[in-house]
C-alpha cells in the first residue's frame, strides 16, 4: 500500500479495502438483475459488509469499455452505468422498506470518474435521464433513511460528479497528493470559453474556492466533508462518517446532511456566503405578498 | 411596455426570462422575488472582469395559475448563456425550497382547501448549466436543486417549460429530466452535452455541430416529443405554455406522477428498454430511432407544423 | 511512320493519325471535334501563322484525350489532375470559376495536386478565392499572379501571400471590371467551371446557379482555351442547356456537389432592435421620398430588417406599389414575405442562393424562369442591370472616413470588392431618366455647378451603418484602415469600395446625411460628424453646426423623419426567424442545415 | 482586471422629478445593457453609476446619459447600469426604453 501513488483506476480495488475482507458480492443486493452479464461495465455495484453491517457499494470501474456505446470507456457514466446505479439504489431501498432508521442499510459510493457519456447515441437516448434517475434514487434513499456516504478517490468531474457524488448524505475526498481530481472542468478548459487569460485564472484560483479544481477547494466551499490524508485510512474514516451519518437521521438533524448541508457548511467555512442571503430576503420578500396567493 | 395582455401572443421564443416569468402565470398576478432592485450581484464575476446582471440572470417569484400559487423560475440566456452560479443557484433553490413550505402551510388547512390550491412550479429553462465562473458554487447548488425536487416529489408538481434559444444543458438537463412534466416548442432543445462538445468527441464526420437541423433532429423539441422525454408540445407563443401549465395545475398529483420519465424503479426499468433498444438499433441519426418506432416518412416529420407533427408522430412507448 | 486514317464529318474528309482513335477504333470525340473545326464549310485552311492558339490548343488537348470514356467528353475523376496536367502549362492563365456562392472546388483542389516543378508561375484571373485551396496554388508555387474580385475568407491568407512574396497581384477589381478584361486584356487559356448537370457530349446545366459560367466559357473558348467542367451529375439529357457542348472540352463527375455558399442568407433571428430603427428611417426618409422602385440591397442585417419590414411598417406608410418593385438582387430569403405580399414585380439574381431554387421556380411571374421551369441567374447581365438599369443601392460598409469614402479593408485582409462597387456607384454612361433618377440628379448641388442649365441624373449611393459596431469598433474613421492595408500589401490604390463623390446618403442610427445636397466637402464633412454619433468623428461635429444642417434638411434624424423609436423593435418584423420564413413560403424555401432553428 | 465602476452626475435645467419609486429595463447580453432607475432625493440632480468591463470610453458616457439627461430632463434619481459592450445607440435606447416602461 505504500507504494500507491494514485487511485484512479482503482474503483474495484478500493471497495477490497474498505468493506469487511471477502465480503463483497458483485450484483447481490437483494431482487438486483441486469439484462447481460456485461451491462453498463463501468459502474460496479454489489453488497458487502463493513463492521458486519450489509451495505450497498456503487462504484466506477475505470477499466472495461461499453461493447455497446463505444463513447463510454474509463469511468465515464453511460446510460447503461447510470441506470445501473440507480437500480441497485431501488432495489436497496426495497430491501429494507419498512425497517427501522438504525436498520437501512448503508450506500457507499466510490467515486472516480471523468464524466458522463458525451456521444451522439447519448443524446438521442437522452443521457440527462440517466444520470437523472440515479440522483433522485440516491435522494430518496437519503431521504427514506439510508445514510449515503461518497468517497472520492480519483476523478469527480462535473456532470458524472453531480450524479455520483454530489447526492450523498456526506462527502469524503482522498487528499489530492494522491492526484484526486474535484471540478467541474480544467483552468485551461474554463480558460478558452469564458476568453480569461490563463496565467490570471492560475493566480486566482489560489485563493478563490468557487472555481478552483481540487479537493481542498470543495472542502471550502462545504462540497467535502473531510479529506483523508492516505489510503489506508479510507476504511476509518468511511466506517466514522456512516456513524456520523446514523447519528444526524436518528436525530433528525437531516438539514445537516445532503446537498443543503453541504450549503451550510460551505457557508460556515466562508466559501458560499452569498446563498443564504438570497434565501432569506426570498422568504420576507414572499412573507410581505403571501396572502395575495394562499387566499386568492 | 410588457403588459400582461401584449405578452401572451408573443413568441416564447424571443420574450426574456422576465417576459416569460410574468406571461406564464394569470395576469397581473407575478411578483417578483429577488428581484434586480434586490441587487444581489454575483459575488464573483466581477473579479473576472466580466458583467454583472441584478438578477444573476434568474427570475424567481410567485404568481397564479387560477387558484394555485405557482411558483416561477425563469433563465435568462443572453445573460452568459443562462448559466448557474451562487447566487441565481440559491434563487432557485430558494424558490423550490418556498414551494415546499407553501404546499406545507396549507396542508395546516382544509385538505379540499390545500387540493384547491396546490402549488406548482413552473422552471422556464434556458441555460447550458453549471457557470463556469463559479464552477464549484454552481454545481453545488445543482445538487440542491435535485435534491428539492425529490422533496417535492408527489406533492407540488414541477413542471418544466423549455422554448427558448440555449435550451437546456448540462447539469440542468439533468434538472429538467427530473422534473414531473416537459413542455417544450419544437424551437428549443433538451440534453446533457451540447453538439460543440460531441464534434469534438466524435468527429465532425460522426456530428456536425454547425449542421443546425442535425443538432435540431438531435436533441430538439420534435425529437423529444417522439421519445417521450417531453410530455407536451406546444407552439411558440407565452400563450400556448401558459395553457399547458395551466393543463398541469389542475391535473391529479397521480396523474401527474405517471407522466415522469425517471424517479422510480418502474420508471428505471422502461428507460433501461428504450437504452437497450438503442443498443439493438445503434442509430446513426435520430431519424433512425423514428423509423424504428414506426414513422416512415422522418422528413415530412421535420417538415410538419407543431399540430400536424402531433398528429402522425408516432412515440416512444414502453 | 506515323500512320493515318480519312474520316468524314459532315461532307468534310480529313486526316486522323492513329492516335485520336478510341480501343474501338472510331475518332476520339476531341478529335471529331478537331477534324469538325478543321471541316467547317466557312472556315478557310488555317494559316499556321495565325493560328497559333488554335494548334497550340489542339496539341494540349491531344494529351488529355486518352481518359476521356470512349464516345464522350467525360473523364474519371481519379483522372483529374492527370487531365489539368495534359492541358495546363506553366506561366497559363487560369480560370477556377467560383464566386461568392458556387464554387468549382474539386477542380481547385485536384490542381493543388500538380507538380510545381512541371507546372508552375499560373497567372490565376477568376472572380474571387474564398476555398483555401485557392491559395494552397500559391503556397506551393503552381500559381504566381492573381487578378481577382472577392476573397472573403481568405483575405487575411491573400494578405500573407503578397507579404511572403508567394503571390504577385495584379489587380483587385470590382466583378464586372474583370469580367471586361477577361475580353482585353486577361483572357483564359484553361477555365475550370463547374456546373449541375452534363451530357456525355458537355451540354452543361448551370440552372438556377449559373453566375459566371456563361461568360468565362465564352471568354475562354472563344479565344482557343480550353473548358473543363465538373458537374453534379452526368446524365442522359440535361434539363437545359445553358452551356453548349460545342463549348465544352471535357467533363468529370465531382465525388461532391459543388460547394454553395449560403452569402446572403440573414437569420431574421439576429436582427436587433436598432436594425429596425435604421430600416424604419431608411424606408421613410428615402425609398418613399424618392419613390424607390428599381434597386439593389447590398448583404447584411440593415438591408434584411428593410425587407421584413416593407409587409408591415411600409404597408402601414402605404408604400405598396409605390416601391420596391423592381430588384437587381441575389433571391435573399428575407424578402419572402414582401414578395409573398405582393410588394415585388421583378427580380433579376447575380446567382442562385442555397435553398432558394424550388422557391424561385414557384415564383415565374417574379423570377427570370426558364421554359424549363427553373430559373437562371447570370452575374454579368446582372451586374449590367445593377450598373445602369437601377436607382438605387443600399447597403453597409466597415468603415467611413470623415470625407464619406468608404471600405471594407482592415489591417491585414485584403477582402476585395466583388460587385457592390459596380452599384454603389454613379453610372456614368446612363441615359435614361426616372423620377428617383432625376430628382436626386436635381439636388446634387455639386453635379449641377459643373453642368449649367443641363439636367442630369444621380443615382442613390445609400451607405447604411451604425456609427459602431460590435466591440465598440467605431464605423467613422479619420483615415481608412484601406491605406495601412496598401502599404502592407504594396496596392496601387487603398482599396475604397464606394467613394465619397457617388454617396448620396449616410444613415445611421443618428440620422440620415442628404450628401448630395450639400454644397462642397466641407458641408458634405459636417453633414458626416452630424450623423457619426459619439464616435471620433461625430465627436467633432458642432451642435450649432448641426442644428442648421437639419433646419436645411441636409441632416434628418428620427424625430425630424417622423420615426416613432418606441415602435423599433423586432416585433415589426414580418418573420422573426428562418422557420417563419420557410412559413410565408408555403414550405418552398429549404433553408440550408446551418440556419435551422427547429 | 476587474470591473470598472463609472460614476456620472447632472443637473438637468428644467428638473422633472421620477414618477414612480423604481423600474427596471434591459437584459445585460453580448453588447446589451440593463438599467435601474430609482428615485432618490438628490436636490435636483441625477447620478449615475456604470458598471462595465469596458475601459476608455468614459467620456462616451457622459456624452450619451449627458444627452438622455437633456432630453428628459430627469432629476432626483439614481440610474445604475450594468453593462456589457453596450454601444452608444443600444444605451440610449434602452434608457429611452426604461422611460417608456412607466409610460413617461
Amino acid at each position: 500500500m505504500d507504494a500507491i501513488d494514485t487511485m484512479i483506476g482503482m474503483g474495484r480495488e478500493t471497495i477490497d479495502m474498505i468493506v469487511d475482507a471477502g465480503s463483497f458480492v458483485e450484483n447481490g443486493i437483494p431482487g438486483f438483475t441486469l439484462p447481460c452479464a456485461d451491462y453498463g461495465p463501468g459502474a460496479v455495484v454489489g453488497s458487502a459488509k463493513m463492521d458486519g453491517r450489509v451495505c450497498t457499494i456503487v462504484a466506477n470501474d475505470a477499466m472495461p469499455s461499453n461493447p455497446r456505446f463505444p463513447v463510454v470507456t474509463s469511468g465515464i457514466i453511460g446510460m447503461e452505468e447510470g441506470y445501473k446505479m440507480a437500480m441497485a439504489v431501488y432495489r436497496s431501498i426495497e430491501a429494507d422498506a419498512g425497517k427501522p432508521l438504525a436498520d437501512k442499510r448503508p450506500l457507499l459510493l466510490i467515486v472516480d470518474t471523468p464524466g458522463n457519456g458525451p456521444g451522439k447515441v447519448e443524446e438521442i437516448v437522452g443521457m440527462n435521464k440517466a444520470t437523472g434517475a440515479y440522483q433522485l434514487a440516491l435522494a430518496e434513499a437519503r431521504k427514506t433513511g439510508h445514510p449515503v456516504l461518497a468517497v472520492v478517490i480519483g476523478r469527480a468531474i462535473s456532470g458524472a460528479f453531480l450524479c455520483h457524488g454530489l447526492q450523498a448524505d456526506q462527502i469524503l475526498s482522498l487528499s489530492d497528493k494522491y492526484g484526486t481530481m474535484i471540478h467541474v472542468m480544467p483552468l485551461t478548459s474554463i480558460a478558452r470559453i469564458t476568453k480569461q487569460d490563463i496565467e490570471k485564472l492560475t493566480a486566482l484560483s489560489k485563493t478563490n474556492p468557487v472555481f478552483a479544481a481540487g479537493p481542498e477547494f470543495f472542502f471550502r466551499l462545504g462540497g467535502v466533508e473531510e479529506i483523508i490524508e492516505a489510503p489506508d485510512a479510507i476504511r476509518d474514516c468511511v466506517l466514522k462518517h456512516i456513524d456520523e451519518i446514523y447519528r444526524l437521521k436518528a436525530e433528525r438533524q437531516t438539514d445537516r446532511l445532503g446537498p443543503w448541508g453541504r450549503g451550510e457548511l460551505g457557508e460556515e467555512r466562508g466559501g458560499r456566503v452569498t446563498r443564504k442571503a438570497v434565501m432569506q430576503r426570498m422568504n420576507e420578500q414572499f412573507a410581505a405578498v403571501a396572502d395575495r396567493y394562499l387566499r386568492a | 411596455m410588457s403588459t400582461w395582455h401584449t405578452l401572451q401572443e408573443r413568441s416564447f421564443l424571443e420574450s426574456s426570462a422576465r417576459q416569460r416569468a410574468i406571461g406564464l402565470v394569470d395576469a397581473g398576478s407575478f411578483s417578483e422575488l429577488v428581484g434586480p432592485l434586490e441587487r444581489f450581484v454575483s459575488p464573483h464575476l466581477p473579479i473576472l472582469g466580466e458583467a454583472i446582471e441584478f438578477d444573476d440572470g434568474i427570475v424567481t417569484g410567485v404568481g397564479l395559475l387560477g387558484k394555485h400559487p405557482a411558483i416561477v423560475i425563469s433563465q435568462e440566456g443572453r445573460f452568459i448563456g443562462g448559466s448557474v452560479g451562487e447566487v441565481g443557484g440559491a434563487k432557485m433553490v430558494g424558490a423550490l425550497k418556498l414551494a415546499l413550505s407553501i404546499f406545507e402551510s396549507l396542508q395546516q388547512g382544509s385538505a379540499a382547501e390545500a387540493e384547491a390550491r396546490r402549488p406548482i412550479v413552473l422552471i422556464s429553462f434556458e441555460t447550458g448549466g453549471v457557470r463556469l465562473h463559479e464552477a464549484n458554487a454552481g454545481l453545488l447548488a445543482h445538487a440542491e436543486v435535485m435534491d428539492l425536487l425529490q422533496d417535492l416529489r408527489r406533492k407540488v408538481p414541477v413542471v418544466a417549460l423549455i422554448g427558448s434559444k440555449i435550451g437546456c444543458f448540462g447539469g440542468m438537463g439533468f434538472i429538467a429530466a427530473a422534473t414531473d412534466v416537459i413542455v417544450m416548442s419544437e424551437f428549443s432543445r433538451l440534453g446533457l452535452t451540447g453538439p460543440e462538445v460531441i464534434e469534438q468527441e466524435m468527429g465532425r464526420n460522426e456530428f456536425d455541430a454547425s449542421d443546425r437541423a442535425l443538432v435540431f433532429r438531435t436533441t430538439g423539441g420534435k425529437h423529444k416529443f417522439i421519445m417521450g422525454d417531453c410530455n407536451f408540445l406546444v407552439g411558440d407563443t407565452l400563450a400556448d405554455f401558459r395553457r399547458q401549465a395551466q393543463h398541469v395545475a389542475q391535473m391529479s398529483m397521480i396523474e401527474i406522477e405517471g407522466m415522469r420519465r425517471i424517479g422510480s424503479r418502474g420508471a428505471v426499468e422502461r428507460q433501461m428498454k428504450l437504452v437497450a433498444f438503442a443498443a439493438d438499433l445503434r442509430p446513426r441519426d435520430s431519424t433512425d430511432m423514428w423509423k424504428a418506432l414506426g414513422n416512415k416518412e422522418p422528413q415530412q416529420l421535420i417538415a410538419a407544423s407543431e399540430e400536424e407533427f402531433q398528429k402522425i408522430a408516432v412515440r416512444w412507448n414502453a | 511512320m506515323e500512320r493515318k486514317l480519312r474520316i468524314t464529318v459532315g461532307d468534310k474528309t480529313r486526316e486522323v493519325t492513329v492516335q485520336e482513335l478510341g480501343a474501338d477504333g472510331h475518332p476520339l470525340p476531341a478529335a471529331v471535334a478537331v477534324a469538325a473545326i478543321a471541316a467547317a464549310p466557312q472556315r478557310r485552311p488555317l494559316d499556321p501563322k495565325w493560328s497559333t492558339i488554335q494548334r497550340d490548343t489542339n496539341e494540349r488537348m491531344s494529351h488529355m484525350l486518352p481518359y476521356l470514356t470512349r464516345g464522350s467528353k467525360v473523364f474519371q475523376p481519379a483522372d483529374t489532375v492527370a487531365v489539368l496536367n495534359a492541358v495546363i502549362r506553366s506561366g497559363d492563365r487560369v480560370n477556377i470559376e467560383g464566386n461568392n456562392q458556387k464554387q468549382a472546388d474539386f477542380l481547385s483542389d485536384c490542381m493543388c495536386k500538380l507538380d510545381p516543378k512541371q507546372i508552375n508561375h499560373l497567372h490565376m484571373v477568376q472572380s474571387s478565392v474564398p476555398l483555401a485551396s485557392h491559395l494552397k496554388a500559391f503556397e506551393l508555387g503552381i500559381a504566381e499572379k492573381l487578378d481577382f474580385a472577392y476573397a472573403g475568407p481568405q483575405g487575411a491568407a491573400v494578405a500573407k501571400a503578397i507579404t511572403l512574396g508567394k503571390l504577385k497581384l495584379g489587380a483587385i477589381h470590382t466583378y464586372l471590371e474583370l469580367f471586361a478584361r477577361y475580353f482585353i486584356d486577361l483572357t483564359p487559356k484553361v477555365s475550370l467551371v463547374c456546373a449541375y448537370e452534363a451530357d456525355k457530349d458537355g451540354n452543361l446545366y448551370t440552372g438556377f446557379n449559373t453566375e459566371d459560367t456563361p461568360l468565362i466559357v465564352e471568354a475562354t473558348k472563344f479565344r482557343g482555351g480550353i473548358v473543363i467542367a465538373q458537374v453534379n451529375k452526368i446524365v442522359d439529357k440535361v434539363q437545359r442547356v445553358d452551356i453548349p457542348g460545342e463549348w465544352v472540352d471535357a467533363i468529370v463527375q465531382s465525388p461532391k456537389p459543388f460547394y454553395l455558399e449560403p452569402l446572403f442568407t440573414r437569420d431574421p433571428g439576429l436582427i436587433t432592435d436598432t436594425h429596425v430603427l435604421m430600416a424604419m428611417m431608411a424606408l421613410k426618409g428615402i425609398y418613399a421620398e424618392y419613390g424607390i422602385n428599381r434597386l439593389n440591397h447590398g448583404i447584411g442585417f440593415n438591408t434584411a430588417a428593410i425587407e421584413l419590414i416593407l409587409p408591415t411598417y411600409g404597408e402601414e406608410l402605404g408604400l405598396k406599389g409605390k416601391i420596391c418593385q423592381h430588384f437587381a438582387l441575389n433571391p435573399h430569403p428575407t424578402l419572402i414575405p414582401a414578395i409573398e405580399s405582393g410588394w415585388v414585380q421583378s427580380i433579376h439574381s447575380f446567382g442562385g442562393e442555397l435553398g432558394m431554387a424550388e422557391y424561385c421556380a414557384a415564383r415565374p411571374d417574379v423570377f427570370f424562369v426558364g421554359p424549363d421551369g427553373s430559373m437562371r441567374s447570370n452575374r454579368a447581365f446582372s451586374q449590367t442591370a445593377g450598373h445602369y438599369a437601377i436607382d438605387m443601392f443600399i447597403g453597409g460598409t466597415l468603415q467611413i472616413d470623415k470625407y464619406g469614402n468608404s471600405s471594407t479593408a482592415t489591417a491585414g485582409r485584403v477582402a476585395g470588392f466583388g460587385g457592390a462597387p459596380n452599384m454603389g456607384c454613379d453610372s456614368h454612361g446612363r441615359r435614361h431618366g426616372t423620377p428617383a433618377w432625376l430628382k436626386c440628379g436635381e439636388e446634387f448641388t455639386d453635379q449641377q455647378n459643373l453642368l449649367g442649365d443641363v439636367p442630369r441624373g444621380k443615382r442613390l449611393v445609400v451607405q447604411m451603418q451604425e456609427t459602431f459596431q460590435e466591440k465598440m469598433a467605431s464605423s467613422f474613421v479619420e483615415r481608412l484602415d484601406a491605406w495601412k492595408l496598401a502599404e502592407q500589401a504594396h496596392l496601387d490604390l487603398p482599396p475604397v469600395m464606394v467613394y465619397a463623390d457617388d454617396v448620396t446618403h449616410i444613415l445611421t442610427e443618428e440620422g440620415i446625411a442628404f450628401l448630395h445636397r450639400c454644397k462642397g466637402l466641407e458641408q458634405r464633412m459636417a453633414a458626416i460628424r452630424a450623423v457619426a454619433g459619439y464616435t471620433e468623428i461625430g465627436l467633432q461635429a458642432k451642435p450649432a453646426e448641426t442644428k442648421s444642417l437639419r433646419a436645411a434638411g441636409l441632416v434628418k434624424t428620427p424625430e425630424d423623419l417622423g420615426v416613432d423609436r418606441r415602435r423599433a423593435n423586432r416585433s415589426l418584423l414580418a418573420a422573426k426567424n428562418i422557420r417563419e420564413l420557410v412559413d410565408w413560403s408555403g414550405g418552398l424555401y429549404d433553408p440550408p442545415a446551418r440556419f435551422r432553428n427547429w | 482586471m476587474a470591473l470598472n465602476q463609472l460614476h456620472f452626475e447632472f443637473a438637468p435645467a428644467t428638473p422633472r422629478a421620477f414618477p414612480v419609486a423604481a423600474v427596471h429595463y434591459g437584459v445585460v447580453g453580448s453588447g446589451d445593457m440593463e438599467v435601474i432607475i430609482e428615485a432618490c432625493a438628490l436636490a435636483g440632480k441625477t447620478q449615475v453609476t456604470v458598471t462595465t468591463p469596458v475601459t476608455g470610453f468614459d467620456h462616451v458616457w457622459q456624452l450619451v446619459l449627458g444627452r438622455f439627461i437633456d432630453e428628459s430632463q430627469l432629476a432626483d434619481a439614481h440610474i445604475s447600469i450594468n453593462d456589457n459592450n453596450a454601444t452608444p445607440v443600444v444605451v440610449s435606447l434602452r434608457l429611452r426604453q426604461a422611460l417608456l416602461e412607466i409610460g413617461e
